[in-house]
């Protein structure tokens, strides 16, 4: 039996593995669908564009806008994917089998964010300049939002995979869930914003992003844990 | 004749960065159609080649 | 008259018909475009208010009427093969749709490029600019559902419904983008040509209006052909095709 | 070694089961019976860890699995009710992705051969949401398959939707498996008769 | 035999009965998950506040933005609820059910719409005059606001529902169905938008309204029946 | 009279089956057997009109049950091998639910017998996700016990899950159907033996 179960090295070498393989399972699924990372893009040039609609195209209205109306769009184009982070895996049953393996869970959910801000963050990150022309913003500022969004999409995917995990079959007790994290993304989006806002106005937006990456550095540390520990619980 | 020299012609009256931008974006976005049509013809005729031989080694088998 | 009709709707007889049609198509869609753009840059004349970034149009409106109406030919192909069940017309469909949405891009590319000069923006919230913004987000929704269904079948289906919600939507879209700017004066910019557009300018739109036109029915056919060939794969008469050179 | 002593489980008021133990020996298999609803898959959850007993304790080599954590779950292999599949990736990668993370490094060629050996052959390549009830459970079976194998099987309703012929592959698996040592904590309704050295049944009917 | 299935009176009674079992079922249901209420409408109430936190605290500005900002939160709330109009009856077979049913599906479908409005789309019409007041806008167009909606929702959940129903099924249905349903969306955002910023004016937005009401007609007759075919067609 | 001529169904570029024929009249049993992948679910499906025929044709009392619609609709209860219930909804509720939207307006004291029926008395009020696999598929089939009954039922895998005791009740209440005419299409992967003047099986193995 020894022989049964001494085969596997115990390294740090495995962990990495195991995170690797479920980044890698999780963009081979956003994968198969070649649409979803095009569907994603566009979701977020829509809800950007139906602002004008909306308030009109008055360019000076529009411009001080902007910072706001780009930031609500990426929160809510993470936030949608993020619905379905753990559900699909809690209802096909494989959630079951990812917290059974035998690394840490923080590493496994690691790894599900990493998958989660490379399909749905990471190429919202590379498209905003474009909205930001439409919106007329100066160069200072967009450059300022690209760093804004770089720091700040990985954070929204970071919390939001605490939500995710703590709504996984729940008990009743939902109401309070979304209580407590939807305002977890308003320091984001105030920060996020307000770094954008800022270079806009021509004022150095360095304070904001700083915070925004101590945000980040915190959510990294912590976020990891929680959605592990909120995860066991959704599963008892 | 409108145009007095080639480099006159590119300069489009100091326009030249947005006339050749859109007449080349566009040229190449049309060229990159065809050749994505010309790909994916490729890529059908070599499976249908692939399955032709399948098909031929699986008669092949049930008759012998 | 009708079986003849019939003749033509169904794959078989058809592949090879679009195959034949193809070349022509492309020659002329080729001459057309040398002409359309000798017309263009060396017979127009400099606008006088505009300069020669105002060259842009020849391009660019030819695109712009193209993402329209493809759009409208292909909702109908849409209905037809929802309608009548045949395969072939909701192959046209999806095969226009690529050749649809890339116009569109065009037109939204090159109408950016012409606004920078012009309005020094490359975007403003027009009426007609959104609407054909939306126009891309049409396209873009009908190519990514057909995309995320697997059997083709059910994809054609789904997406031909979708299409039709779409041509319902479309005159609403764009009365509703055109109140919309009318309403909200100020700072937006209104799309002005130069008075009179002359004679030569409107040949040149047209020539080239008409090249794209047929490279249009050049590509969506080329396209058709590949899908024929890759949903009937198993079918018996393109086994035999093989055997004959194509 | 497994054991279990005095395990007792409440469901909302309801007492599932109480004073539940056995032990699980290498070779060994237990038959976990009862009724729809006495509590069968409360108690497979409960050895590997997922739910957490009202009572009583489960050991492994002597030292409760509470403690042990990975270095029990390193040892174990739990198939539910559930099949865990990925709908929209193929069986293959479904088991390979599935191998990988849990430390089991399988080449390709050796996934194949399990799907082979669990009857899908020539569907290796599909999507798994195209597949029958019966095929995407064999897809979830094949991974017992993969070698080198855990040493626990935890499994609940090994049997629900395959057919006769798929049922005596499991069989087989199941012996072979018992025959190396290792050990089995099985559910299932249907009479199944697997020939093991060390067969305990458990009845948990209220 | 005959006494088997002679036993059932075909009358209107019976479609109206379908049609409010299928609405007491989905109001039962969302009753049962209110967490999935509240979300909608937290999401309204963060997006529209949202604003006045990036913006700063100009009232003109703040004012000339409110109607379409509570607009497109309106429409953002009510599509981020969409995803589950059918996905959760696809995936536990109970749509196979309704399709099933003896009745026209397009009926079932009006079910599920109106169940739709009443849980996401009700609530925000009623919360919608507290936030009105937040962005200082006069009474008048807060009236005006609260009509508008009141007939915008609706067929918002109308147009919606085509859009869930082509996604059954389809992985990543969640951000799909937004690239499908907000380019159709737009006609009711600005007519409504352009109500309440009539009124606000101190314009008359009857004729907003009647045009949004006349789209209502519309979408009635001609979105169950869109909706009733894409669910046969996804569920095929 | 439900009739089936040479139907045939491709998926994908296979061939699933073709030249299936038959015709159950009333008080008639088909069973449908075939190994896991063969066929069986589609071809319930294809009788309950969910998926199209590639060929033949199947007919309600003479007609092609697309022109029929909903009176076909009307006479046939289908159980797929999801079970259709609302996680949050109570089995009482899914119940009452399910029937009154198939039209048929039963009482809550009706749909307490059937649950008890089926086993699940002091189960009534609590939400399904709570119950057990087998709870779930016999609240499922519940929907049979309610009177009165549709003429056809076309069950797939009905005893997935079920515990012995569960699996005899069923086959009484299938058989009680039978003796009044009813019919059934039934495909299970276990061998239980349904006692009725007119079974038919058909194989689908390819
Ligand atoms: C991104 C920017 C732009 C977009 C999306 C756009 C879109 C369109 C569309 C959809 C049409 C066809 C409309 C119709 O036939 O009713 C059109 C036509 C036209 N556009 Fe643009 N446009 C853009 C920028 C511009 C600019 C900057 C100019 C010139 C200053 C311009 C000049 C024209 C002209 C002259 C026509 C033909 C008008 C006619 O046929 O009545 N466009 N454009
Ligand atoms: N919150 C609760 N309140 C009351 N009873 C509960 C609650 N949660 C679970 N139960 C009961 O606990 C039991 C769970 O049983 P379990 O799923 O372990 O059964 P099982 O033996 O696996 O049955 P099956 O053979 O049907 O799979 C069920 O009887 C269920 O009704
Ligand atoms: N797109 C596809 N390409 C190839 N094969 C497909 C496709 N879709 C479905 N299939 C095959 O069709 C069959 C569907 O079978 P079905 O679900 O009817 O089987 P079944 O007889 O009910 O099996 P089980 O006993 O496992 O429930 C499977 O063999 C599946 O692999
Ligand atoms: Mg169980
Ligand atoms: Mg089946």
């Amino acid at each position: 039996m020894s022989k049964l179960c001494g085969w596997m090295p115990e390294d740090a070498g495995e962990m990495m593995q195991t995170l690797r393989y479920v980044v890698f399972r999780d963009v081979l699924l956003a994968m198969r669908r070649r649409a979803d990372v095009a569907t994603t893009l566009f979701f977020f040039v829509i809800v950007a564009s139906l602002f004008p609609l909306g308030v009109g195209p008055e360019p000076k209205l529009l411009r001080a806008m902007a910072p706001g109306i780009l930031w609500v769009a990426a929160l809510l184009a993470s936030m949608l994917s993020l619905g379905r982070l753990f559900a699909e895996d809690y209802a096909d049953g494989s959630l079951e089998q990812l917290v059974l393996v035998p690394e840490p869970l923080a590493l496994v959910v690691i790894g599900k964010v990493v998958a989660h801000w490379l399909v749905s963050g990471l190429p919202l990150v590379l498209i905003s300049p474009v909205i930001a022309l439409q919106f007329d913003l100066p160069r200072d500022a967009i450059v300022t939002l690209l760093l804004a969004l770089l720091l700040g999409t990985p954070l929204l995917s970071l919390i939001g995979a605490i939500g995710a995990a703590l709504t996984v079959g729940v008990r009743g007790g939902g109401v309070l869930i979304s209580l407590l994290v939807l305002p977890l993304y308003v320091p984001v989006l105030i920060f996020g914003a307000g770094a954008v806002d800022a270079s806009a106005m021509g004022m150095d937006a360095s304070g904001h992003l700083s915070i925004l990456g101590a945000l980040l550095l915190l959510g990294m540390v912590l976020a990891p844990w929680a959605t592990a520990a909120a995860l066991r619980i959704s599963l008892e | 004749m409108i145009w007095k020299s080639l480099d006159d012609f590119i300069a489009m009256g100091g326009y030249g960065f947005y006339v050749w931008g859109s007449y080349l974006v566009t040229a190449a976005l049309i060229g990159a159609e065809i050749l994505m049509l010309r790909a994916r013809r490729r890529a059908v005729e070599k499976a249908r080649h692939v399955q032709i031989i399948l098909s031929e080694q699986t008669k092949h088998e049930t008759t012998t | 008259m009708k079986l003849n009709w019939f003749k033509y709707a169904s794959p078989v007889t058809f592949y090879p018909l679009a195959g034949k049609l193809i070349p022509w198509f492309a020659l002329a869609a080729a001459i057309l475009t040398v002409a359309g753009l000798y017309i263009s840059f060396f017979v127009a004349p400099t606008d006088f208010q505009q300069g020669e970034s105002y060259r842009i149009i020849f391009i660019h409106v030819p695109a712009a009427w193209m993402s329209m109406f493809i759009y409208i030919v292909m909702a109908g192909w849409a209905a037809a093969g929802l309608i009548f069940n045949t395969r072939l017309s909701s192959m046209m469909a999806s095969a226009l749709a690529p050749t649809g949405a890339l116009f569109t891009f065009i037109a939204l590319w090159t109408g950016a490029l012409w606004g920078k000069p012009t309005w020094g923006a490359w975007w403003v919230w027009d009426a007609r600019l959104t609407s054909e913004l939306i126009l891309l987000f049409l396209y873009m929704g009908f190519l990514a559902l057909h995309a995320a269904i697997d059997d083709p079948r059910r994809a054609d289906r789904a997406s031909a419904v979708l299409a039709l919600v779409g041509v319902v939507n479309v005159p609403i879209i764009y009365f509703s983008v055109k109140w919309w700017n009318t309403l909200h004066q100020g700072a937006s910019v209104s799309m002005t040509m130069a008075p009179k557009m002359a004679a030569t300018m409107l040949l040149g739109m047209l020539i080239m209006a008409l090249a794209c036109w047929m490279y249009s029915i050049a590509a969506a056919l080329m396209r058709l052909r590949c899908i024929i060939l890759e949903r009937e794969q198993q079918a018996e008469w393109v086994a035999n095709l093989a055997k004959e050179p194509t | 070694m497994l054991e279990v002593s005095s395990l007792g489980c409440l469901r909302g008021e309801r007492r599932l089961f109480a004073g539940v133990s056995f032990s699980l020996r290498p070779g060994g298999l237990i038959w976990i019976q009862g009724g729809n609803g006495s509590g069968k898959t409360t108690l497979l959850r409960t050895l590997c860890g997922l739910t957490h007993a009202m009572a009583g304790e489960v050991r492994w080599s002597g030292t409760p699995i509470q403690l042990l954590g990975e270095e029990y779950r390193r040892e174990l292999t739990y198939i539910g009710h559930a099949n865990g599949l990925k709908e929209d990736l193929s069986a293959q990668e479904n088991l390979l992705v599935a191998a990988h993370l849990v430390g089991q490094p399988v080449s390709r060629a050796e996934v194949a051969g399990a799907l082979q050996g669990s009857g899908l052959a020539g569907r290796e390549h599909l999507a798994v949401k195209f597949l029958s009830q019966g095929q995407r459970r064999r897809v979830t079976l094949a991974r017992l398959r993969l070698m080198p194998p855990r040493t626990l099987w935890l499994l609940d309703e090994p049997f629900n939707a395959l057919d006769t012929h798929a049922v005596a592959g499991m069989r087989k698996i199941m012996e072979n498996h018992l025959s190396q040592g290792g050990m089995i904590a099985l559910t299932t309704h249907q009479d199944v008769a697997i020939q093991a050295a060390d067969v305990q049944t458990l009845r948990l009917d209220a």
